[in-house]
């Protein structure tokens, strides 16, 4: 049990490394090892999740070295969260892949395997620079399964994603070498405690850093104005890719979070969001539904429904305080979850639909049309924020925890149009998919396999999960949200004896 | 010396940054390069210049340099190069599907 | 013998590097170079598929000498002629018809032409290897040099 | 606590949702059977608590869901919720048993009751719910579900917009309902209903009351199909008749009205409120009578007539005598009763004659006598004929009109309207009775219409009859329902009124014949008003319109997203670079002031540092100045790694400088590789004001980055990393702190980096495998300089060597500089030459390595040696170290560390070959089919 | 004091070819003549200070105290091919530049 | 006597290195600049080597030993690239 933070890492990359060993063998043993990895990976995070339940912090010190000097993993109630939305998502988009995409390029299951390594481990180290590395890891999986397939649009929306995260990621090697050169240390807990005992003299250049931080998880979260990208990268990525993607922009979500419980309290990081985030985490929602109004396509309508949760995400973040961020830790999973659903259907309608894809346009009709339009009707109220579904209820939760200030009554205004925009975009688009029928064109011919329909099926279950598991959800988030305030349970189990007590020495 | 490297790494990042703002994957990876040189030179700097011996914890060693920002330094290297080889597989790849090496995949991009 | 040891003077050269190398001279540290010794060219013979014999290693260490020695006279003459005016220099190529048809042993006569300083071999073509010369008055004199100072000695060496 | 019997009705709905649809393969008849039950079975549990809600007793039962949010699934049962829950579920099954004869045989039944079922339960939880939040919840499931009832002959064009235009209206009126919702709670400290409706003088006290009840009152009238919002209404009758006759006359736009009744004790009593709800209802109750005749179409007629009442219903609700609430409520009932009835017949004479169009419908007491009968009872009702139920509660009306006091001084203006609105009524009754029933023969019909089958036209009898029935003798029965219901919605016991048919001759019965009267004459002179209205009246609610807008806002957006993302690297990398200067200099500046320098002295420079720092920014300048020249930008870019090894190696950081060099080397190898199939060099492109903000853009951040580094670099600092040096020995068992961080502290971030590197070379093959590429430079002129012959040859014995070199390196990282990652690289390379020596096929036959197995290998390794520690129940990646003692050699000193630095060197092997055969491979693949032997 | 003169002087000797083979790539005007100085100067330069470098660690440094010799070993190796390579792509440039004309 | 004579070594082939660059800058064709790089390299080889004395560390020699074994195939590669175009067919 004392190695269970770490196997939400150590499954999927075990897994790829066997899949690299036996990539000669039939698709069917890197499938075997899948299905076996994801096993693992959903009893992990089960267990994690009653772990933190508990309100209990474990620390796992790498190599047995303690921290700040060795790396730690760190599993609280965020991080367990994250790590099982991850799972969570990985079953259906799997099995997904499963129905012959990934046969048809080189290395899907592996890049699979290690997408799930990198963002658990991203969301369990308790390291800044292993936080990179893990970025690292996440990114160049994400390159892989964004580009797979192949084609003109995946071949330029890859090139500006990629080249876009390594611009990141030198601006994140730039802070964090800031970081440490002020700071000394790299391990968030010992950070943490170390920003309460800056110099006056040295806050300006330590508050930089951490704005360069800042900087880079809103690339990743894809805040606007950094999140154009997001669209086209998602919209043309293969679907189970894109379902996985949908947790991905959660990851710069997740540090922003994780970087103000820990440095947001102290002189350096002291209203760091203010007065910025929240007006563009609007202006993120605002763009994102004109985006749902404007796509031409099911996936690009659907990353702008992510881009939009992103956007409404943010704007709790630049809010904070308990109740916003408990807000925040439901609608987290549910717009996860929700939208990888949906770029699951898009992905299944596109298949059966063959040659007009997912595409918002009229063509013959689709076989399976009932049993589809209903998945969509579902997803469409859950990610509209309609009743009675996760997306209602997470909306409210925002609502209400608005403050009542002019701030906070834009944020109910903005919320409240964008979801009644999106919902009629949504209708729209689902007139246009179930309903208009194009009597000339010929019916598809695309055989599409059961794996697709039986994903779909399994993230569906998503939706009335969502509903049923408010209450635990909401207090498991609730009692997050406090954890995170509090902030001490994280630093006292990383740091028992406190970060004055870690030996250090003056440089130069 | 501290103003040297700094300008150093300031013309480094400069010069990345105007490669990365030129349309051509070829001259984008390029600038990526210089730009991962300068943060490695900065991540370098942030154990700071000192007349100091490298860090071979030999006996009687006396000052050695500070090893962390090294270890740092390596892991970014090595993380760059295989970005690298896969940027240029991309745009080699985007080249053979958009028939240009304009990173926007079109001749007339902006 | 030969099956064990396909290349003794590389397995020799493979020891002598690892020797020079090596952290402190020990015994386990000849026991780790002999054993590169003997791995290495076995491991690589498959990249030296025809590899030419030593037939005399008194002519090789000959020649070594006498090429050390060329390098370090020549060199001074180089200097001259290159603080001189450029203007003075006659720079030519010269064609040297080969007698050795090894293109293993040609390209290591190749090798000393370039290190010793005044000419560098820019082609071994159908027998010929074509050089270029800083300062060259008199091309036949300066092939038949060439001939007579590497190539005879290394046909000697490897019995070609 | 009781149980929960009200949620139990309400999911007993959902439940035969959800059902119906299954059941229905076994036939029609199974599912209008089913649908019937279930309406039935949801009756079940208000059945006990009905006598005790005519007797004014409240029931609210709770069951905890977020508390912490302020949603329960609380509901509550009260005169009001009894009168809404007979309609809901009352006339439902009339419109269950309707639908089952209506509609086409080919229909399967299962979709549309699964929806109306879905609807009703949507419908009932609005009405019965007493946590607000939980009624919104509900009342935005009825926007769904009607959505999809419209839709539901989903191949009419019209049908398909007209679902949309409802679910704008209406869904959005109920975000607004939301908001209003939200803003109540906040007044009232509660979203439970008694809390609320108890806290009326403090939420009329709020400054925010006006926005609250604005918000409302929006959800309300959209719903309600209230003047400006009335537009959804019409369209909506592309829905099939038995999901008009149930939405538009019991329920759905009933909801709107129901609010209004529910929130009446909370929000009702201000001159705002009787403003906004009189003010709307008058507009619209005029409003939708005057259009009502207009219409040919007999379902648009009744659309408009239904717009029409509830208008009347809403003024009522705004007027401020003491019993106008109560009318509105008897007008709820008498409203639904007839509407639904006038929908059946409407759809009755559609079925049988094929169209609507009153113009050709013509003479139908003729042809359907029992039909005609009942439609003319109904209409008469709707007319506000005495002896029917509609002149009971329009009689109200008019009372109160007169009664009304807020318009001291113009006290004749709201009966005179209520007057003009009542001969608007007759007359658009007067031409569904005359225009359909008489006026001559059917014009042109596509069959010959027949009377319907019983079982059809038995609903509408029974609600006929109720007409009837309530007209007749209303205090025996409907008075303790009204009276009720009026009590529930006032919030105490109403004032004294009397449910009769005579009330002696005084105004309103005045009115009323004038209304009657009037109404006739009305209708005698419509063909004039058809003209007058085709030519003027603009069609406002068309879908064509709604489509108009829509389309117009799509444009709208796609033209928004088009300026803002032209889809441009350069955008986004500007963007990125902006923010991010932004953000670090608002950083910096938001922090107490403090100078960039800090308080260290500088150190000395020496000549070769300038030298240095020259070549550096010579490199760098170089590389670019000369992008577009491909191969000389590499060669700059080369000088600046070799300059920037050398500051490792000034600077004492000897691993780096190892590694920072091989990396070069490969890096070279690869650019040059791509650069074939790019072209070798590209045309300056001229964009004005493009290269300046460049300029500007990478002098900012170089700049930046740059003030940064000399911040840092005058600023003392504390830091962990001597422990490290202090527990390299001993903990590590190594010398060289560097790599005993790499492999063993910090082994993890490693163990990260190889499989980045892995994973990107997998990429790359990924990416490339298999792909052909026109070269863009050409080729050798000279076949000899393909594989130069003393390259080949001096790569013999050079490949041995250099592996004892990267041997070497690989063995003495973990105490002296190097380490796997420099010794892969070396070895790589060597290998590489190879390649570059004889070409891709010559070494891959003498080559046989699976680069993917290697791959395995090496991450395997590595990642073995962290699983091998938790087998000893220690941490992931735990080393150890000792000394093993060997023969002859005496001991060695081993740490597990070497054989994770084994993994990485195989790695990196792999990586290596990987990438550069997979660039490789594309271009042999290419000259393949030219090439001879 | 005998080594270290022999030391000092090779470091001069080597330094000096050094710069030599460079100013020669730098001054002589054909692309031929340029190759010779840094391929024959730089040999006997590095050559030289790997000498130096041999005589003036060899006392106190761990292991055979030849480890410079590897440099050496290297160089020799690879310098002709550098040359050769360079000279044939310098042909085929020429070539290719006569073909334009 | 060395503490004199080694930052004179020093200076001459940093002084060599600066006219490397000059012939980088100044071509006129590729191998030329190719040439440069490559003597810029075995300069580099000198002048760690010479640091290594200077700083009395020999812990740089691996370094120079690194650029003996690599620094030329970086040379290799360009000349082939334009020799061939194509590398490694
Ligand atoms: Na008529
Ligand atoms: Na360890």
């Amino acid at each position: 049990m004392m190695h269970l933070p770490l196997l939400p890492v150590l499954i999927p990359l075990a897994a790829a490394i066997l899949m690299l060993g036996a990539h000669r063998a039939d698709i069917r043993w890197a499938r075997g090892i899948a299905a076996l990895s994801l096993l693992g990976l959903a009893i992990a995070a089960i267990l994690l999740l009653r772990q933190a339940a508990t309100g209990s912090v474990v620390v796992v010190e790498l190599g047995n070295w303690p921290a700040p000097f060795g790396i730690v993993f760190v599993a609280d109630r965020l991080a367990a969260l994250m790590v099982a939305t991850t799972a969570a998502i990985a079953v259906p988009a799997l099995l997904a892949a499963c129905g012959g995409l990934d046969g048809r390029g080189r290395y899907f299951h592996p890049f699979f395997q290690m997408q799930l390594a990198g963002l658990n481990g991203a969301f369990l180290t308790g390291d800044l620079f292993n936080l990179f590395v893990f970025f690292e890891v996440l990114l160049i999986a994400s390159y892989g399964l964004l580009v797979y397939g192949g084609g003109v649009a995946r071949a330029r929306a890859g090139l500006h994603y990629v080249v876009l995260n390594l611009a990141g990621s030198v601006m994140f090697l730039i802070g964090l070498g800031l970081l440490y050169g002020t700071l000394g240390t790299l391990n968030l807990a010992d950070v943490a405690g170390r920003l309460a005992v800056v110099p006056v003299a040295d806050v300006a250049p330590v508050r930089t850093a951490l704005a360069l931080l800042v900087a880079v998880f809103a690339l990743k979260a894809a805040l606007l104005p950094l999140g154009f990208w997001l669209p086209h990268a998602y919209g043309a990525a293969a679907a189970p890719s894109a379902a996985l993607f949908a947790v991905l922009t959660k990851v710069g979500i997740y540090a922003l979070l994780r970087l103000s419980s820990a440095a947001f309290d102290s002189p350096p990081g002291a209203a760091l969001f203010y007065p910025w985030l929240l007006p563009l985490a609007l202006a993120t929602v605002v763009v994102a539904t004109a985006g749902v109004l404007a796509a031409t396509r099911l996936a690009t309508m659907v990353a702008h429904l992510l881009l939009l949760s992103t956007g409404m995400l943010a704007a709790a973040l630049a809010e904070g305080g308990v109740p916003m961020l408990a807000a925040l830790l439901y609608y987290l999973p549910h717009t996860t979850l929700i939208s990888a659903a949906l770029f699951l259907l898009a992905g299944r309608i596109a298949a059966v639909r063959g040659e007009s894809g997912d595409g918002l346009v009229r063509a013959a009709p689709m076989p399976g049309r009932g049993w589809l339009s209903a998945a969509f009707l579902l997803l469409a109220v859950a990610v509209s924020g309609l009743p009675p579904l996760s997306g209602f209820l997470g909306k409210l939760m925002l609502l209400s925890a608005a403050p009542a200030t002019a701030a906070g009554y834009v944020l109910w205004v903005v919320f409240i149009v964008s979801g009644f925009v999106a919902a009629l975009g949504l209708a729209r688009a689902a007139s246009t998919l179930f309903w208009e029928r194009d009597a000339a064109a010929l019916p598809a011919t695309a055989t599409a396999g059961q794996a697709g329909a039986l994903a779909l099926a399994l993230a569906l279950g998503f939706v009335p999960a969502l509903v049923l598991g408010a209450a635990p959800l909401s207090a498991y988030a609730r009692a997050t949200a406090e954890q995170l305030a509090a902030q001490q349970p994280y630093l006292r189990s990383v740091l028992p004896a406190g970060a004055a007590a870690v030996a250090r020495e003056v440089r130069p | 010396m501290e103003a040297l490297l700094a300008t150093g790494i300031g013309t480094l990042v400069a010069a990345g940054l105007w490669l990365i703002l030129q349309a051509r994957s070829f001259s984008v990876v390029l600038g990526l390069t210089l730009l991962s040189y300068g943060a490695n030179l900065f991540i370098f700097a942030a154990g700071r210049l000192a007349p100091v011996a490298a860090p071979l914890a030999l006996p009687g060693a006396a000052r050695l340099a500070d090893a962390l920002p090294q270890a740092l330094v390596l892991t970014a290297i090595v993380i760059s190069f295989g970005m690298t080889a896969y940027l240029v597989a991309l745009a080699l790849r985007a080249m053979a599907e958009t028939g240009t090496d304009h990173v926007d995949g079109r001749e007339d991009g902006p | 013998m030969r099956r064990l040891l396909p290349q003794p003077v590389l397995s020799g050269l493979i020891l002598g590097l690892w020797l020079v190398l090596a952290p402190a001279p020990s015994l386990g540290q000849v026991l780790i170079g002999l054993n590169l010794a003997l791995v290495l060219p076995w491991a690589t013979r498959g990249f030296w598929p025809d590899r030419p014999r030593l037939a005399d290693g008194g002519a090789a260490l000959r020649l070594v000498g006498v090429v050390l020695a060329d390098i370090i006279v020549a060199n001074f003459e180089v200097a001259r002629q290159v603080l001189g005016p450029p203007a003075r220099l006659q720079p030519g190529f010269l064609e040297v018809p080969l007698d050795i048809r090894d293109p293993f042993v040609a390209s290591m006569l190749g090798s000393i032409v370039s290190l010793t300083p005044g000419t560098v071999s820019i082609e071994i073509d159908r027998g010929v290897l074509l050089v270029h010369a800083l300062h060259v008055s008199d091309a036949a004199a300066a092939v038949a040099g060439i001939k007579s100072r590497y190539e005879t000695p290394l046909r000697k060496v490897f019995a070609c | 606590m009781d149980l929960p019997g009200l949620a139990f009705a309400i999911l007993a709905l959902f439940i035969g949702a959800g059902a119906v649809p299954l059941l229905a393969r076994f036939g029609r008849a199974i599912a209008a059977w089913a649908a019937a039950a279930t309406l039935a079975v949801a009756a079940l549990p208000l059945l006990p608590l009905a006598s005790g809600a005519l007797d004014g007793v409240v029931v609210v039962q709770r069951i905890a869901w977020l508390p912490e949010w302020g949603l329960d699934l609380a509901f509550r049962f009260d005169g009001l919720g009894l009168l809404f829950a007979i309609l809901i579920l009352g006339i439902g099954q009339l419109v269950v048993l309707y639908a089952a004869y209506y509609m086409p045989r080919e229909d399967g039944l299962g979709r549309l009751f699964g929806l109306l079922l879905a609807f009703a339960g949507g419908m009932l939880g609005v009405v019965l719910a007493e946590n607000l939040l939980l009624l919104v919840l509900f009342w935005e499931i009825t926007s769904v579900a009607s959505f999809l009832l419209i839709a539901y002959k989903h191949d009419a064009t019209e049908a398909r917009i007209a679902a949309r235009m409802a679910l704008a209206v209406t869904g959005g009126g109920g975000l607004a309902l939301l908001a209003g919702v939200l803003l109540l709670g906040r007044m009232a400290g509660s979203y439970a209903l008694t809390e609320v409706l108890a806290a009326g003088d403090l939420i009329r006290a709020d400054p925010l009351y006006p926005v609250a009840l604005v918000l409302v009152l929006l959800g309300a009238f959209t719903k309600s199909a209230q003047f400006p919002f009335h537009f959804w209404l019409p369209n909506a009758m592309a829905a099939p008749t038995p999901v008009s006759a149930y939405l538009h006359s019991a329920t759905m736009v009933k909801a709107g009205v129901f609010l209004l009744a529910r929130m009446y004790p909370a929000l009702s009593g201000t001159d705002l409120w009787f403003a906004l709800v009189s003010g709307t209802g008058a507009v619209t109750l005029a409003y939708g009578a005057y259009v009502a005749l207009l219409k040919h179409d007999l379902k648009g007629l009744l659309a408009y007539s239904t717009i029409s009442h509830l208008g009347l219903i809403t003024l009522l609700f705004g007027l401020e005598t003491p019993l106008s609430a109560v009318a509105a409520v008897f007008h709820i009932i008498n409203h639904a009763i007839f509407k639904a009835s006038l929908f059946m017949a409407a759809g009755i004479i559609d079925h049988e004659c094929g169209t609507r169009d009153m113009r050709r419908i013509n003479g139908l007491a003729r042809f359907m006598p029992v039909t005609a009968g009942l439609g003319i009872v109904a209409a008469g009702s709707m007319a506000g004929v005495p002896l029917l139920n509609g002149f009971l509660s329009k009689e109200m009306f008019f009372t109160e009109a007169v009664a009304q006091p807020a318009l001291a001084g113009y006290a004749y203006v709201l009966p005179a309207f209520a007057t003009i609105a009542g001969i608007l009524s007759v007359a658009y009754s007067a031409r569904f009775v005359h225009d359909v029933f008489f006026n001559g023969a059917p014009v042109n019909l596509p069959r010959t219409p027949h009377e319907a089958p019983p079982w059809m036209l038995a609903p509408v009898g029974v609600l006929v009859a109720l007409c009837l029935v309530v007209g007749l003798l209303p205090q025996l029965s409907i008075g303790a329902l009204l009276h009720a219901a009026s009590t529930a919605t006032i919030g105490n016991e109403p004032p004294a009124y009397t449910l009769a048919i005579w009330h002696g001759f005084n105004l309103p019965l005045v009115m009323s014949l004038a209304a009657l009267a009037g109404g006739l004459l009305w209708y005698r002179f419509r063909h004039f008003l058809y003209d007058l209205h085709e030519r003027y009246a603009p069609n406002l609610s068309s879908p064509a319109a709604f489509e108009r807008v829509f389309n117009a806002a799509a444009a709208g957006a796609r033209w928004l997203l088009a300026r803002l993302d032209s889809v441009s690297l350069h955008r986004y990398l500007t963007l990125l670079l902006v923010s991010t200067l932004g953000l670090a200099g608002f950083a910096w500046h938001s922090a107490s002031p403090s100078p960039l320098a800090g308080p260290l002295p500088p150190t000395p420079a020496d000549p070769l540092a300038y030298g240095a720092l020259a070549a550096l920014v010579f490199g760098a300048l170089g590389c670019a100045f000369w992008h577009r020249q491909r191969p000389v930008a590499i060669i700059f870019a080369s000088v600046v790694g070799l300059i920037v090894s050398l500051v490792f190696i000034r600077f004492s950081a000897p691993d780096l400088a190892m590694t920072q060099l091989s990396v070069e080397v490969v890096t070279i190898v690869l650019l040059l590789l791509s650069l074939r199939f790019l072209p070798a060099e590209t045309a300056p492109r001229r964009r004005p004001g493009r290269a300046g903000l460049n300029a500007i853009l990478a002098i900012a951040g170089g700049a930046g980055v740059a003030a940064l580094a000399y911040a840092m670099l005058t600023r003392p600092f504390e830091t962990i990393s001597g422990w490290f040096a202090a527990n390299a020995v001993e903990g590590g068992g190594g010398t060289n702190v560097v790599n005993v961080i790499l492999v063993d502290f910090r082994g993890f971030d490693t163990l990260g980096e190889v499989a980045v590197l892995a994973l990107a070379a997998l990429g790359a093959h990924a990416l490339l495998d298999g792909l052909r590429m026109q070269p863009q430079v050409p080729g050798p002129d000279r076949p000899g300089d393909r594989h130069p012959i003393m390259l080949a040859m001096l790569m013999r014995p050079l490949l041995p060597l250099a592996l004892v070199v990267a041997f070497h390196i690989l063995l003495r990282g973990h105490n002296l500089p190097g380490g796997g990652f420099i010794a892969g690289l070396i070895t790589g390379v060597v290998l590489v030459l190879q390649y570059l020596a004889v070409g891709i096929d010559v070494t891959e036959t003498r080559l046989r390595i699976d680069h993917v197995r290697l791959f395995a290998a090496g991450l395997g390794i590595a990642a073995a040696t962290g699983f091998a520690s938790m087998a000893f129940g220690l941490p992931f990646l735990t080393g150890t170290h000792g000394y093993l003692g060997i023969p002859l050699v005496g001991p060695v000193h081993l740490a597990s560390a070497l054989v994770f630095d084994l993994g990485i060197y195989l790695v990196v092997v792999a990586t290596v070959l990987m990438v550069l055969t997979a660039l490789g491979r594309l271009s042999q693949r290419e000259l393949a089919p030219g090439r001879a032997g | 004091m005998m080594s270290e003169i022999l030391v000092s002087l090779l470091l001069l000797l080597g330094g000096a070819f050094t710069l030599l083979g460079s100013f020669g790539l730098a001054r002589l005007p054909d692309f031929f003549m340029r190759l010779h100085g840094p391929t024959k100067a730089t040999t006997l330069g590095v050559g030289a200070i790997v000498v130096a470098s041999l005589l003036h660690a060899g006392a106190d440094e761990d292991g055979f105290g030849l480890r410079e010799l590897a440099v050496m070993l290297f160089l020799f190796i690879t310098a002709p091919v550098t040359a050769h390579l360079l000279s044939k792509a310098a042909l085929a440039e020429r070539r290719r530049a006569e073909k334009a004309e | 006597m060395l503490t004199l004579i080694l930052p004179l070594v020093i200076g001459m082939v940093a002084l060599a290195m600066l006219l490397n660059l000059w012939r980088l800058a100044r071509g006129p064709a590729m191998p030329d600049r190719i040439l440069a790089l490559d003597t810029l390299g075995i300069n580099t080889i000198a002048l760690v080597m010479l640091l290594g004395i200077s700083l009395g560390n020999a812990v740089f020699f691996e370094a120079a030993l690194i650029i003996a074994v690599m620094g030329f195939v970086g040379t290799v590669a360009l000349c082939k690239f334009l020799l061939s175009g194509d590398m490694i067919e």
